[in-house]
């Protein structure tokens, strides 16, 4: 692997065809991933932020091709990941690894831990069983399960959610990839436990962050603050926002990305109760049916006569990009 | 620190096929399923050891008068031809336990087969198999294999395949749901993220995950299976060389009138074999849905 | 003025595993027109704290102790007939749940289920009860309120739905309302707009409300007193501003900064070591300590009273002795 | 209900394909079988001259595919054969039965359905003694097979008793008319339909209980409780409604088993309808009266889940509406 190596995403779309019945194929598409572009290099940490049905958590998945592309293509490693055939891509998984949302569900029911996490190295490498033996056990430490004797045989309904989250870390990071994907890593823990799991995250990256890219997905724009240096904002399968997270929530750009920040309870009563509240209107649209143009356009306080027919471009204002005609100018 | 035993241990390989046995029988267990297993385990006995507790060959005329009514040395009376009933009934149970379990055993192989297909491989494959399910589960299974025995001959080879043949769909239903809910689920995800062949996906992730659900359904499936033999053997259509509860009770309701025991202990017989396949075949429903365990 | 005083009260689950004790020895008061929010983890027992009040809890649930009287006329409503109590569910006391897709009846048309209590505890005609349905969603400014009325669950959104149910909960005018994690099955934007339809009405209604959450960030906006619950137990009780600027509670400030925040300050987030225990066999003493960073001797062997120490303002740890 | 017609056609055209796939099966089998398949569709017996005819209407000299044509259109135009024996179209033989089956089949649903759903609701409304002793009962009454239940039935309330007929579905030798006529009936239908109807009973009772006791672990069951209504209508408004959806797929589903049963015991009670008639066929080895059972029972079958299927779409408002 090259030494900056990147991850290129372009044009990349991924439409899930609505069936009506086996004898006519509609031509309706839910359009979950519509033409999305970005790119991070070595090092970098990204966030996906977007509310449920914004298809934050199928472009992670069309990323690492666990389901198969509409159109576009996905650089990494330098290879065209939607180019490799079935054995290419096996071979390139261990280098690139996703952490799922729910733990519980992420790990077989019927497999021990030692099962779950021999099996990557059985996979991927030919080391001797005594040597596997050794690295799960470090595995298990360094995701903070100690003693890791303790937790070999145990199956998951054994575990607490963190312990299971752990597990689940653990099998992500165990061959060192170099692309990185926590879908809502904490969202289904405690919120106690939460802090843990996101130290542990950070601590990995701090380790061996600048050897990967890390991606995070999640609703929550608070916790991809505390984790991610880029954000790109999701909304109903298109990207409407892009840029450094910090910039992002001290200045919103689109007016989603406003209406976002400014409906995130914040945990103090002075603020929470003086701040000035941008005035929230409607839910998110059908998938299948989006309105037309830009597909904020019926919740938008600066709508245009425009936005309801044409479907804007990326404007780039400074350093981010932005997806509405309110930025034609610049 | 690294402690030898739990290393050996570790190293041991563990099966992948573990249906949860041993703790249904010492934590959890049921009372239904408990019931259901006294009554198959006696019945199962008795068909095992049927030459060693019965004294005269079931299929023998005349050995003793015709019509004798229950008694010390005709425990259950014998029949229209002087046959012993009680030796009629103990090997019945045999046939019938046999028809189950080999039909049944054709109906898992061609249903499990199906069902993994449809439920791993998506479109047209799945439209096609599905459709073709879907039809043989509405068919009349009891009138199908009635139409298949008489058509073919009336031989015990045909009866336990027709039977078979007409059982699988139900079997490919449920396997095919299985998969399809099992293959939605994040752990499957992870196993396709790490690397897995779609071979060792299907075996040692999705299936064990997807028997528990369907060993009960097996279970009634064999309960199913030996009620049509003993329907089939009631409209006279059996293998006049195998003892069969069904076939008895057909020669019965010609003398309801007078020799009621010939009716009774066959029927009673197959009655108990039922009851005890659908205790446990129900039991172990019960105890895999968690929210009725809840109760 | 007092609406609802809960004393000693205990409420254990049984289980195959052993008995879980959910709720143990929980005091606690609620005024007219108060807002007070009940904080916990998953598995702390608000959940169950909230519900044995119109005692809607699980059938292997036990109040085994203690009692939640109703004022004005101060009935203990845990030694209510199931009869009498019904008078009082839904008239009195409406109740918000979790996840509008699941708490609403999939095959009855949303204005029916509305206008089911109305017809119970009003004495009207189903007519009558139609009129005020359609009233009440004008009120709660839900557009095209006939049109939503005839329809059924799965053909609205999911803030849509969360609306239909708190219109069930207030209408016939409770005393008391009880949302039970009203926004975590939506969307950050949908939260906020249900939040802020939940505020209207509970000022414009003079209505309690016990808002049963996990997240402290919508408590900090919406209501007046905090109860933080761990383990089955109250911690600390306090006023929303005193809360939030002086958290006393070890698990509390845990807890307070666990969660990132996009303030502008630089979020530091600390850690509270270890899970949640185990309610079958809780842990001796105070049951945070095996968690606790200040935890000492006694913390392991006495359990702290919640103790008055400031004004409305009770904690429950041996460190503010 | 706009979107009712749209989806009633749906289901039409679900299940016409389900009529031809048995039409298919039946030739498949047929010509699969070993030997001519000309005794199959024509009878063992027959002079040379008719099987000479008979093979030309079939066209059996013909290639296979032709072959299916002509049966397919000959099956579609109603035409199953002649039974030789009886010297009668099977279509007519078949038809002419298919009342008395049903009124056996219909009764013994209707009881069963409204009294199951009845005692399935209450076994899972109340818990305890009353909840087990109904569960045992009805695990009996599943468990018993037709046909045995039929001959216990008639060796206890026939032959010991006495107090109701032998069989059949009018007293031999007594020309009643009117009134008279049907009460006859209904004296002789008494016995056949009680066996019919424990088995079914037993069953919705079981399927009632667990769809019952499903649909009141469900969260909306809270909400019905904490809006104060009476536990009645908790139980049958709101848990019943939903529970019913199960309910009616297995009233479906099981109306095959309910045929098949109604063969069984019209052979027990020597019922005059289609069981009767395939027994005889079977002992005197009449092929083509077997499978035009078959096809017409199959039909039938397909007919009652299209109408259950439709009534599901009725009950529940999410199939409905797509």
């Amino acid at each position: 692997m090259e030494k900056n190596f990147f991850l290129k995403v372009v044009n990349v779309k991924k439409y899930f065809p609505v069936s009506k019945s086996f004898l006519i194929k509609s031509q309706k598409y839910v359009k979950a991933v519509d033409n999305i572009s970005f790119s991070i290099r070595r090092g970098g940490t990204l966030g996906i932020v977007g509310e449920s049905g914004s298809g934050k958590t199928t472009l992670a998945r069309v990323i690492l091709r666990l389901i198969e592309p509409t159109s576009g293509s996905v650089y990494f490693d330098n290879k065209n990941i939607f180019d490799l055939d079935k054995h290419e891509l096996r071979k390139l998984r261990p280098k690139m690894q996703m952490i799922f949302q729910d733990p519980m569900a992420s790990l077989n029911p019927r497999k021990k831990v030692k099962q779950i996490l021999t099996q990557v190295f059985k996979l991927h490498t030919s080391l001797s069983n005594e040597e596997i033996y050794d690295r799960v056990l470090d595995l298990l430490e360094k995701v903070g399960l100690s003693p890791p004797e303790l937790f070999l045989d145990r199956y998951p309904h054994e575990l607490s959610g963190g312990q299971r989250q752990r597990v689940c870390i653990a099998r992500a990071i165990a061959l060192n990839p170099k692309l990185l994907i926590a879908d809502e890593p904490v969202s289904a823990l405690d919120v106690s436990v939460r802090g843990q799991i996101i130290n542990l995250l950070l601590n990995i990256y701090r380790e061996r962050g600048e050897d990967m890219i890390y991606i995070i997905i999640s609703h929550d724009i608070a916790l991809i603050k505390s984790m991610c240096k880029d954000t790109l904002v999701m909304y109903s399968g298109r990207m409407v926002e892009f840029g450094e997270t910090d910039s992002i929530i001290k200045s919103p750009l689109h007016p989603y990305t406003r209406m976002l920040i400014s409906a995130v309870p914040i945990p103090d009563p002075e603020i929470a109760r003086t701040k000035k509240r941008i005035p929230i209107s409607g839910e998110p649209p059908s998938l299948i049916n989006p309105p037309p143009g830009c597909h904020f356009h019926p919740r938008c306080p600066y709508v245009m006569e425009r936005c309801k027919v044409e479907v804007p471009q990326y404007f780039q204002v400074e350093d981010r990009l932005v997806s509405c005609f309110l930025y034609a100018q610049y | 620190m690294k402690n030898e035993k739990i290393k050996k241990n570790f190293l041991l390989k563990s099966g992948y096929l573990q249906f949860p046995i041993k703790k249904i029988i010492l934590t959890q267990m049921n009372s239904r399923i408990f019931a259901g297993l006294i009554i198959i385990s006696i019945i199962t006995i008795m068909a095992i050891t049927a030459p060693f507790i019965t004294w005269h060959p079931p299929l023998k005329t005349l050995v003793g008068k015709p019509f004798t009514i229950p008694n010390n040395h005709y425990l259950f009376g014998t029949d229209d031809l002087g046959r012993d009933i009680y030796s009629n009934v103990i090997y019945g149970i045999r046939t019938s336990l046999i028809v189950g379990l080999s039909s049944v055993s054709i109906a898992v192989i061609i249903g499990t087969l199906i069902g993994v297909l449809a439920g791993y491989y998506r479109g047209i494959i799945e439209d096609f198999l599905m459709r073709i399910t879907d039809m043989t589960l509405i068919l009349p299974q009891f009138l199908l294999a009635l139409v298949i025995v008489a058509i073919f001959g009336q031989n015990f080879q045909n009866i336990i395949l027709a039977i078979g043949v007409v059982s699988w769909p139900g079997i490919a239903r449920m396997v095919r749901a299985e998969f399809l809910s099992i293959k939605e689920r994040p752990f499957i995800e992870a196993a396709k993220a790490i690397g897995l062949s779609d071979m060792k996906i299907i075996f040692s992730e999705i299936l064990p995950n997807a028997m528990p659900a369907v060993i009960p359904y097996i279970i009634l499936q064999i309960n199913a299976a030996i009620l049509i033999e003993a329907g089939l053997g009631f409209l006279g259509i059996a293998d006049p060389n195998v003892p069969s509860l069904g076939l008895m009770l057909n020669t019965a309701q010609q003398y309801l009138m007078n020799a009621w025991w010939m009716a009774v202990f066959p029927g009673l017989m197959l009655s108990i074999i039922v009851i005890g396949l659908n205790l446990l075949g129900d039991g172990l429903v019960e105890y895999l849905n968690p929210r009725l365990r809840k109760r | 003025m007092k609406l609802i005083e809960i004393s000693n009260l205990i409420v254990y689950y049984n289980t195959s595993q052993g008995l879980v004790k959910a709720v143990d020895n929980v005091s606690l008061e609620i005024s007219r027109g108060e807002a007070l929010a009940i904080v916990g983890e998953s598995g702390s027992g608000k959940t169950t704290l909230a519900l044995s009040i119109p005692r809607l809890l699980p059938d292997n649930a036990r109040i085994l102790g203690g009692s939640i009287w109703l004022y004005p006329e101060k009935v203990d409503l845990t030694k209510l007939s199931e009869k009498e109590l019904r008078r009082i569910r839904g008239r009195r006391i409406g109740v918000v749940f979790q996840d509008p897709m699941t708490y609403l009846n999939p095959v009855m048309k949303v204005g029916d289920q509305i206008a089911e209590s109305i017809v119970y505890h009003q004495n009207c005609s189903l007519k009558e009860a139609k009129e005020k349905v359609l009233e009440l969603l004008k009120k709660l400014k839900i557009p095209d309120a006939e049109n939503v009325a005839s329809r059924y669950p799965h053909q609205l959104s999911g803030g849509m739905k969360q609306r239909v149910m708190i219109s069930i909960a207030i209408s016939c005018n409770p005393e008391l309302l009880i949302a039970d994690e009203p926004t975590t099955a939506l969307d950050v934007t949908v939260q906020a707009e249900v939040l802020e339809l939940l505020r209207n009405l509970i000022q414009e209604l003079k209505i309690a409300l016990i808002l049963v959450t996990h997240d402290l960030g919508i408590v900090a906006e919406t209501c007046d007193k905090v109860a933080i619950m761990y383990a089955g137990k109250i911690v600390e009780l306090a006023d929303v501003y005193n809360l939030y600027r002086d958290p006393k509670h070890p698990y509390t400030v845990g807890l307070l900064d666990a969660v990132p925040t996009i303030k502008e300050s630089e979020s530091k987030i600390s850690i509270i070591g270890g899970s949640i225990p185990d309610l079958i066999n809780p842990p001796s003493g105070c049951r945070f300590h095996p968690r606790c960073p200040y935890m000492f001797e006694k913390c392991r062997q006495e359990e702290p009273p919640l103790v008055n120490f400031d004004k409305n303002r009770y904690v429950a740890c041996w460190l503010m002795e | 209900m706009s979107s009712l017609i749209p989806f009633i056609i749906k289901k039409l055209l679900q299940y016409i394909p389900m009529i031809f796939a048995v039409i298919i099966i039946t030739f498949i089998l047929v010509h699969m079988a070993p030997g001519d398949p000309t005794f199959i569709l024509v009878g063992e017996v027959g002079d040379e001259e008719f099987i000479k005819t008979a093979r030309a209407r079939l066209g059996l000299d013909k290639p296979l595919h032709e072959r299916f044509i002509i049966y397919l259109s000959n099956v579609l135009k109603g035409d199953l054969g002649y039974s030789y024996l009886r010297s009668e179209p099977v279509a007519k033989l078949i038809v002419d039965r298919i009342p008395a089956t049903l009124l056996l089949v219909l009764t013994a649903m209707f009881f069963s359905a409204l009294i199951g759903i009845m005692i399935g609701t209450i076994a899972a409304a109340r818990k305890g003694v009353l909840d087990i002793s109904l569960s045992t009962l009805s695990l009996f009454g599943i468990s018993i097979p037709y046909f045995w239940l039929g001959q216990i039935i008639l060796i206890v309330f026939a032959v010991r008793l006495g107090i109701f007929p032998l069989g059949g579905m009018v007293t031999v030798g007594r020309s009643y008319q009117g009134i008279d006529y049907v009460l006859d009936v209904i004296y002789h239908l008494v016995l056949p339909v009680m066996t019919l109807a424990i088995f079914n009973l037993a069953y919705t009772t079981k399927i009632t209980r667990g769809s019952v006791l499903e649909a009141l672990t469900q969260d909306y069951i809270v909400t019905a409780r904490s809006k104060g209504l009476p536990e009645s209508r908790v139980i049958f408004r709101h848990a019943l409604r939903n529970a019913l959806i199960p309910v009616v797929t297995y009233i479906g589903f099981n109306t095959g088993v309910l045929l098949v049963g109604a063969i069984l015991t019209e052979t027990v009670f020597a019922w005059p309808g289609m069981g009767s008639l395939l027994y005889d066929s079977i002992r005197l080895r009449d092929y083509p009266v077997i499978l035009g059972i078959f096809i017409y029972g199959s039909i039938i079958i397909i007919i009652a889940n299209l109408i259950v299927d439709l009534l599901y779409g009725l009950l529940d408002p999410r199939i409905r509406v797509r």
